[in-house]
């Protein structure tokens, strides 16, 4: 869908990450948690395309959402300078979220940076579906990383939600010291099997929490970044290589396309 | 107030409006199917086919650039049988006109495809690419040599009836010798142009941005070298021109019209605004009117040099 | 912290710093020096002279295109006595290098300017221009044919002993071919790109909007074609290369030189910031520390593909 | 020079025209009426050239200036967005300006549309300079066209400096009804060949306006419009014919640079 939103709110949260919320005409039916929008930053030719950004939140059950977004280039930075009332083109919901388990008891994701924005609507929808009432039975623990503890978002938002927080800075600013896929391993052991795992934060962490789920065989989703043009699956810019599981309807291709086929994938079928 | 005439003819193709969508840039038109509605194109040319599916090349497969992308796809098709069975019967719902975009990596390939598409119900022209390398030369890219894009565009012509349209490269030194080829091979029209060829380099790993190194550049950046092209075709040769390359809106496309092109093909502009073609066909009708013409072939080659 | 080594001998000429700015888009130095520390350039390449003074094209001469302009300046100049007895006086209180650049529409034009040139003090080498139409042949553009490169690169060569640079046009199928009748001919070095040709419409008037069709397409819109075109021209001859083309930034100067360059000319930017060319400079020496280089010529060529 | 300028405010005049006051760190000396600065619209590639405007008017002996400008193209949108406190960058003062004879007595002023912008710096400057203490014996005709009332712009300044103002509009919707060249036609006399005329707006304007000072001797000063790309004279885009009046300096070339031999000519001077 094509939806020309309204800004309702621009505000950085701490340098150079900023949380945006869009209100829409009508209400948008049926988001999942791990789609993300396509969003239009300005009407010069330069940036010319769409970014992709992961939906961070559904306010009022899709009359709005909200985005969460880190400034890195030109078109991040036209974002910021978006004010309140502004219109704001963007297309979406668009390509595969996560897949929750009705009854899912026990969830644990592994987030890096700015990969904490799809997480919150995740963790929401796991509130909602999850195990129990309410999904009050499920056992969220979330594992977050960054460079600083700059880069450390949501703490408060996700202990509000009744996650157990547990957080990595490389530089030890905040929480443990190192890498969150170091502390993922030190923290997890045979007996969480029976866990699900959602991911998401740069392809190096990727691979090592994938490398993790295999190692305790916990099923494990995680969300990719790939460049994109058209969001769609129209252009096949965005494509990641995969491992052929099902054989006919891509045997003529070893690769998938991160807008339509993803941007979640089940973390064993990518080749790294 | 008048209605003008939208429609166009290009070499027996009845389109209903001079506006397609270019190869590549939108898929098998399905994709676009909940933004645009693709009744209102005058065509659409469907992503680059080959006779056998074809990966493509690795990713990272585009950069963005200054008012344009790189892209380097490679041309990544799921093969003539899987379009006939998937795409076609949805393509054949729709009220426009399909035009098939297709390549081979020998003489043989190209006519080979013609020869099997030519049969398939809603086909309604046939747009060969040139633009990739031709394995019996050593890689040589076909639409970059006269003669290669002579043969090529022959062997093609005898094995097809359907409206033959060559779709030239426009890394060359002279484009009117290769449109002339393409003409006296017996093609219906010409389409110009595809990407021009560049580069882009990560400055911290010292690595091209592009898995393939180099890809193929489109979008408003192109525009001006897409329009001198355009106009060098139309102007030498006798055959319909398709005008492509940094189409954004509706006054871009009647600059080539004017400059010489019959129809334009809209690319890289779907994916800023998927409505976009829509837009420009709007937006020729609204010249057309407050310019009182009676139809949109009054605008072509009307250039006042 | 190490001092990084930014300078670079091009054929002989030994340049500070690796930056340099393009024919044509700096004057002849004197019009950007309340803007500009001359004495911080690599070197001055001036606008494009001739035996004669040249009047060029009517106007208007400039377009804005997206991230781009076309021009069409038609290579107005002073002439040569009035750059020498004018120009010259000024530019020699510089200590930076004064490379002139120069066309003529024969090939004896461009052998008597050679010449003419030698003797001048302070000129540290040639860039010559064969972007131009050639009399001779009916106006066929010398630098799109490798014979006629040939040609008139070895009359200027044999002209004059001082440094010989032939720059480019981009606008050829195949720039190695080019290059190596360039090499062949006895260049000290190859820079490119000139501009790409290119044209823009006026739909009211249905005019062009340049008064001579055509212009030159210059600015960041180029960037990726210019850099695609160096790199196969660095791989091709045994010559240093000069990278030009859409040059905006520290960065934009970096990836012509990973991609081959031994230097950079810096054209369109100044138009939109009269310090791009220092900001280069300073941005250039930033990175070679940052990356711990002792000097700029490491970087020359050291793509990883 | 390059001066990064402050912006002081940038308000909306009528439909489409701004007048924005810029702010200097330091003192900008000796700043000429008719001369122009180059403006930096943005960061992005798109619009990529600086855009010319005319010095509307000198703020504190030079510790500022403001611009008066109509919105037509992308890069006027740009500017008409910029904030008070918004950082603006330009170069100037540029090119040359009005000639003011310094016991001017009487000066006619045609302007059209927003050709009026210079027009007030020369006015000021004209009752500094002019005839009698403080130029009040100088006296000030100022013909100002348009194509409707919206176009007509400072008809209160100009009077409030002492000026006769007579406003033509192409529909009669203020003042005479038809081109204000027809107007000036109209009002001028022989008697009116003591005038020295100055003036600015469209090409054709100026053509018509020429073409009367021509019948009535009226010494006459013109300020043209061209695209530039470099404002400083290096890169040749911006030139006119013109009459070779003096003939060594320009022998070489029948066409001088407006960014640097004007914007202001002798109307004699230039072949249209
Ligand atoms: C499915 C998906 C969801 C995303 N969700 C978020 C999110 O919720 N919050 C957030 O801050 N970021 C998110 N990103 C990354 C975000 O799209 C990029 O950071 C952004 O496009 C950078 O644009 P820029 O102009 O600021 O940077 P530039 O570096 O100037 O961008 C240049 C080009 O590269 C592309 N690009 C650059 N970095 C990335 C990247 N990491 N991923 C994809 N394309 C990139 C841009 O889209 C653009 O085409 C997501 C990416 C994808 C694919
Ligand atoms: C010496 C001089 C003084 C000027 N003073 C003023 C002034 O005080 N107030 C004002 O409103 N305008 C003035 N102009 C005109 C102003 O520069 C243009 O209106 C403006 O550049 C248009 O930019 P745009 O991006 O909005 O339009 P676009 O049409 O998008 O511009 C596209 C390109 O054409 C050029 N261009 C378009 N129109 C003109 C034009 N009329 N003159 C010169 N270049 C043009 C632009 O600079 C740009 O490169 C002046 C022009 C000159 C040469
Ligand atoms: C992502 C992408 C894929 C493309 N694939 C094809 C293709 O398969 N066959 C083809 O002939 N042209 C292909 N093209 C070229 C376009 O059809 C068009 O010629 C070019 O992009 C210039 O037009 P534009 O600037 O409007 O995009 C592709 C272009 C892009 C951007
Ligand atoms: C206004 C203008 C005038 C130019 N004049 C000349 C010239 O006289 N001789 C020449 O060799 N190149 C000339 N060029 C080409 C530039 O030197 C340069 O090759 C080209 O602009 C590409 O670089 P850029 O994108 O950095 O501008 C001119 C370019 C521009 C924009
Ligand atoms: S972004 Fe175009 S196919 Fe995925
Ligand atoms: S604008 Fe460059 S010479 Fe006048």
């Amino acid at each position: 869908m094509q939806i020309s939103g309204k800004i309702l709110y621009n505000k950085e949260l701490s340098p150079d990450y900023f949380r945006m919320r869009i209100g829409f005409q009508d209400v948008v039916k049926d988001i999942i948690p791990g789609q993300f929008i396509m969003i239009r930053v300005g009407d010069t030719h330069d940036p010319l395309l769409r970014r992709p950004m992961g939906i961070h939140k559904v306010v009022e059950d899709g009359k709005g959402i909200e985005i969460l977004y880190q400034v890195v280039g030109k078109g991040t930075f036209l974002m910021s300078e978006m004010r309140r009332g502004d219109r704001i083109d963007l297309l979406g919901p668009l390509g595969n979220g996560f897949k929750i388990d009705h009854d899912m008891e026990r969830a644990i994701i592994v987030a890096g940076g700015i990969g904490i924005a799809p997480m919150m609507a995740l963790i929401e929808e796991i509130k909602r579906q999850g195990a129990g009432e309410k999904g009050q039975k499920t056992k969220i623990k979330v594992f977050i990383g960054g460079k600083t503890r700059r880069d450390i978002l949501c703490v408060d938002d996700l202990k509000g939600l009744g996650a157990d927080v547990y957080i990595a800075t490389e530089d030890g600013s905040l929480g443990y010291k190192g890498v969150v896929t170091d502390l993922l391993k030190e923290s997890i052991t045979e007996k969480d099997s029976g866990f699900t795992m959602f991911s998401c934060g740069p392809n190096a962490m990727l691979k090592s929490t994938t490398d993790i789920a295999l190692r305790y065989n916990i099923p494990c989703q995680i969300s990719l970044d790939k460049r994109m043009a058209c969001g769609v699956g129209a252009c096949l810019s965005c494509v990641v290589k995969v491992e052929s599981l099902s054989p006919t309807p891509i045997s003529y291709s070893p690769y998938k396309c991160v807008c339509t086929d993803g941007p979640v994938f089940n973390a064993v079928e990518i080749v790294w | 107030m008048n209605n003008p005439d939208l429609s166009v003819n290009i070499g027996g193709i009845e389109f209903k409006n001079p506006v397609l969508t270019a190869s590549g840039t939108f898929g098998y038109g399905e994709e676009y199917s909940d933004y645009v509605d693709l009744n209102r194109l005058g065509g659409i040319v469907v992503k680059g086919l080959s006779l056998e599916p074809y990966e493509g090349n690795p990713p990272p497969r585009i950069v963005e650039t200054p008012a344009g992308m790189l892209n380097s796809i490679g041309l990544q098709n799921i093969g003539l049988n899987a379009f006939i069975t998937e795409k076609m019967p949805f393509l054949r719902r729709y009220d426009t006109r399909v035009i098939v975009n297709f390549f081979g990596m020998t003489i043989k390939q190209y006519s080979e495809f013609a020869t099997k598409i030519s049969d398939v119900d809603g086909v309604a022209g046939l747009e060969m690419n040139i633009s990739c390398p031709n394995l019996d030369k050593g890689g040589m890219i076909f639409g970059v040599d006269p003669r290669l894009t002579y043969k090529v565009a022959s062997a093609v012509r005898k094995a097809t009836t359907l409206p033959l349209i060559v779709k030239l490269s426009p890394n060359v030194t002279d484009i009117t010798v290769i449109a002339r080829a393409a003409a006296d091979a017996g093609a219906d029209a010409v389409s110009l142009i595809n990407t021009l060829l560049g580069m882009a380099i990560d400055i911290d790993s010292r690595r091209p941005k592009l898995a393939n190194i180099t890809g193929g550049l489109s979008g408003p950046a192109i525009r001006p070298v897409a329009l001198r092209i355009v106009w060098e075709a139309a102007k030498t040769v006798d055959l319909p021109v398709i005008g492509i390359g940094g189409i954004m809106t509706a006054n871009d496309a009647i600059e080539f019209m004017i400059a010489g092109a019959h129809a334009v093909q809209v690319g890289t502009a779907s994916f800023v605004d998927p409505d976009a073609s829509i837009k420009i066909v709007d937006g020729i009708e609204k010249y057309c009117r407050d310019k009182d013409l009676t139809g949109v072939e009054e605008l072509v080659g009307s250039l006042r040099t």
